[in-house]
């Protein structure tokens, strides 16, 4: 687990805590919502705008051969660090593009696009495609539209009480009409950790997909996909000190080989009439166009970093700051808990409901103190509509968050309810 | 006095907590009902307004149910007061003043006089982020008013 | 038009170009593939990152507000700089997908999503979609998709063995059943610009939609949607001294408002049930998921420092520029210009085949004399066919372009038969 | 040697206009012939590489057309040159070691006994984005070996 002194010297790294909110330090408590960057990241992009500069995989003058190489070196360390092959890891916008690459990949299809060898992604009505009430709108509104578009029905595990997955149901929800079981494997707003081995063996059982969301496990925790055994899954880098506009889906090779593209033109094709065209294998079937180069290579800069620091040790760290967050929360007065109440199976995101204060209200209350926290319903309006509320107040960690801007915004939390007369 | 303070002066907290206007809805009825649902979708606040005018005063007579920040259901008891002084006429002058107030990012001096308790939200208009929360009563009305002159229109 | 002095401080403001190649100062004529970024680009992303980085939209704290700023900031900039209305400019990853979200909004309107405003973009069988004989990739594949998703056929404009489109049959290939005219305002191998007027009333005329790839008269020239008059536009960033991972989608508002969303997710919804979505108005509808935030701010700056210099100044320079080199070419015996042969019309690409060398070995031997040129086909493999050939050389300035740059070019380029033994 | 004269040798280049095997390809025809068609996406350059094998010495007999740069037109010549003098097994593994030159960086010693001509492509291997230029024949003719093995063995 890292130490004071450590965490002292992580923040250090990252220039953007140099900055005053409110005349106060800034206690950035919104990383679940984006990370900060180390500047090894920063001037990672910077370096390849100052020194390598070219379109990737295209050229054969130097700067093109040298942009290539950071490329394709930094898709192998993000494959590497999530425990994939670099053919089976291919750049995206962000995450909600590699879900909607997926999505739309099974109706491409379904509408009879990719030949005979995608004809086993193919989806109608009587298949179902499952996900659960605790996703993040990425992670349902996609399938809705894929259960539109192919008449297939969409089905979900609901959530328990303890803001735990209830999987009580669960080989009825998966039964064997289900062809996609989609899932996150921890909530960006309970910071539950769901367990994906018991997930991954009822789909395999009955011979579903299935498609992980690792936006909040791949920042915080070790994350091995293929020892998971998932079929897909998707990552942003923002999320994981990388510049924003990168993000990756994972695909297991032999899936990916066989899953019509989405996006094209340039750069994934091999041959092009004007009546057709062929497609080049993955990665580059799903990397249509110019890709975010210089964010991918910050991309690499960003694993690189968080291996330097351990994931082993993060996690540690974060499953002290969640317990320290959640036992402050508890004991605050009209203010609930929206999520595990241990901190195991748990990461460090820790949303509360303030009786009788609006989330907003609650967030403007902490930013004049120079806590900056998320509220709203963090894309995830049916996680909300489950535990009665429809926004709520979001504190969340990462490797640079400290004890004491934690306890900042537990003491600032515990004013809320007397400033705006909710306690009276 | 701080931002924070500027954001929520007592008036405001007051009328969130008051809320005029906030009482069973109108319903379809005769003279013509305007009703108008919005929703915020950074924190998936609404509001339904819903408005009539008193065909012996002209004034407005109006109605909200919704849920929200204390900014936007302050502003919608605040309106709610302004609103029932004016024919729809007024109301838009109105509405315009407040629009154009709640753009001014802390620039603007509020007309206390025709705004009255609503010039209270000027200090709002510093905090981008909010300024939807103080608009959304208002957008809302605005629709509703709209459709009662085409009513009166037809 | 630009004066040498002009050009020399203008390359002053891009630290690549303290760059050697091969041991000389090198010659960057890859502009066309991807341009060089001047500091204030480089550091308007890294300031960002300093000092704002936070979620746009979505947070009430300062960080999150100042973001947002930023980020809508930039959108009102590169809007104004195009001609258009920052509620019809969408951002995207490159072109590329801008493209896409076109065809694919109108494959989903054509499988009946979107409602009843969608249904004008409804495609089937008996409706023809054209493109042009020289289109990018980019511009060609989505529309054979979705000729192959719905039915429609797929037609296209020929290219004259000048380089320009031939409009003989234009009202014959854009007849009653088309129902979108897709082509590219630049050609990014001939240089040619399109009588873009001309297109635009004949689609009208017959009520096609129009689609413009501004992909290489955005970086170039003056450009005005409104007052050109089409309905949908993409370009992209990375071409216009933008950083990579940041494109743009403009369509006419009215269309905006009515074309369903393509990809799906947090942040372009307004109401989420389990069974179902709402979508925002555009331009956020296109904009599932956190945008490449940093990438929009950076692109803000680098209109700013184009407008800055004067588009129209670049323009002429760039005008004098193609001229030196299209006469140079002229000058080189057995190097065959691909593209009109004078400088009216065209911007500064020029693309040739070298008669006996294979374009590869071409580029080779000019990137051992450090001038970075593109080989290969360019993404416009049909283009290339038409001219009997399957790649060429192209050499593409910028307005930090030297005369004698140019000149290295030229000069390497009349070495090149004799080195490979081709002139014998 | 200048970068550019250890990847274009005399040897290569000589080899490029020599073209060995590039002549009217073998067609349907028995002893089992393997074909093979490889594109490099990137410029569009193809080739098409035929085989088959002798049945009275069991080598190779090797006929290719292709449209490409020096380096793979000179990388296909001299390849048919090295082929034809082996059978299927000892052809898989001249292609093994020219496969690792090819991905050495700059780094190996070819082996200029086994590779021959070959070994003049070892400056190729400075220069990755020429690898695929150099490489495309030998993965067409590995592929075609492959089909005939396929062919024995069934
Ligand atoms: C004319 C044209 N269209 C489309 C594109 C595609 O742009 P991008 O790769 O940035 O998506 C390009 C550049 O590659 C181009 O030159
Ligand atoms: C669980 C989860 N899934 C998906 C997303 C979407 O990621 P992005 O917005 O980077 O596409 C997020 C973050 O917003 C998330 O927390």
């Amino acid at each position: 687990m890292l130490s004071a002194a450590q965490v002292a010297r992580i923040r250090n790294d990252f220039p953007v805590f140099d900055r005053e909110v409110a005349g106060t330090p800034l206690a950035y408590l919104d990383s679940g919502a984006t990370a900060q960057k180390p500047a090894t990241v920063i001037d990672a992009e910077q370096d390849f705008y100052a020194q390598r500069n070219a379109a990737v995989h295209r050229g054969a003058h130097t700067l093109a051969v040298e942009a290539t190489e950071a490329f394709e070196g930094a898709r192998a360390a993000v494959a590497a660090f999530v425990g994939a092959d670099p053919d089976e890891l291919c750049w995206t916008k962000n995450a909600t593009e590699a879900l909607n690459v997926v999505a739309y990949g099974l109706a491409n299809a379904s509408a009879g696009l990719g030949g005979a060898e995608a004809a086993r992604f193919a989806l109608g009505p009587g298949d179902t495609i499952v996900v659960t009430e605790m996703e993040h709108h990425a992670n349902l509104v996609p399938w809705q539209q894929l259960a539109a578009r192919t008449g297939a029905g969409l089905r979900w595990i609901p959530l328990g009480e303890d803001g735990r997955l209830d999987l009580t149901d669960l080989d009825d929800i998966v039964d064997e009409h289900a062809k996609v079981l989609a899932f996150s494997h921890v909530s960006n707003v309970l910071g539950t950790i769901n367990p994906v081995g018991a997930l991954v063996e009822r789909a395999r059982r009955v011979g579903a997909l299935t498609v992980l969301d690792a936006c909040q496990s791949a920042p915080h925790l070790p994350l091995d996909l293929h020892g998971l055994g998932v079929d897909f899954a998707a990552f942003s880098g923002h999320k994981m000190l990388a510049p924003t506009g990168i993000g990756a889906l994972y695909g297991r090779a032999e899936l990916l080989a066989a899953l019509p593209p989405v996006l094209t033109g340039g750069s994934m094709i091999t041959t092009v009439t004007m009546e057709g065209a062929q497609f080049m294998a993955p990665p580059q079937r799903f990397e249509a166009g110019t890709q975010p180069v210089a964010q991918a290579v910050g991309f690499g800069a960003a694993v690189d970093y968080l291996r330097h620091i351990g994931m082993a040790a993060i996690a540690d760290r974060e499953e002290a700051l969640a317990q320290r967050l959640v036992e402050g929360v508890a004991r605050i007065p009209g203010v609930r808990l929206l999520g595990p109440a241990d901190a195991a199976d748990r990461i460090a995101s820790v949303a509360v409901d303030v009786q009788g204060v609006h989330a907003h209200d609650v967030g403007q209350y902490l930013d004049a103190q120079g806590v900056a926290v998320r509220v709203g319903h963090h894309c995830a309006q049916p996680l909300h509509r489950r535990y009665g509320v429809t926004a709520s107040t979001r504190a969340s960690a990462y490797l640079y968050t400290t004890d004491e801007e934690c306890e900042r915004f537990l003491a600032a939390l515990a004013e809320v309810r007397g400033f705006f007369g909710a306690d009276s | 006095m701080s931002g924070l303070d500027q954001l929520y002066q007592q008036l405001i907290l007051d009328h969130a907590k008051r809320r005029t206007g906030n009482m069973p809805l109108l319903g379809a009825a005769e003279p013509p009902v305007g009703a108008s649902h919005q929703i915020n979708p950074t924190c998936g606040d609404e509001i339904t307004v819903e408005a009539r005018r008193d065909p012996a005063t002209g004034r407005l007579l109006v109605r909200w149910d919704g849920e929200g920040c204390s900014i936007s259901m302050a502003s919608a008891s605040a309106m709610t007061e302004l609103a029932e002084e004016c024919d729809p006429e007024g109301f838009n002058a109105l509405e315009a003043r407040f629009h154009e107030l709640m753009h001014s990012r802390g620039q603007a001096q509020p007309d206390e006089e025709a705004l009255g308790d609503a010039a209270a939200f000027a200090g709002v208009s510093k905090f981008p982020a909010r300024v939807k929360c103080a608009l959304l009563a208002w957008m809302a009305l605005k629709d509703a008013v709209y459709q009662i002159e085409g009513a009166d229109r037809a």
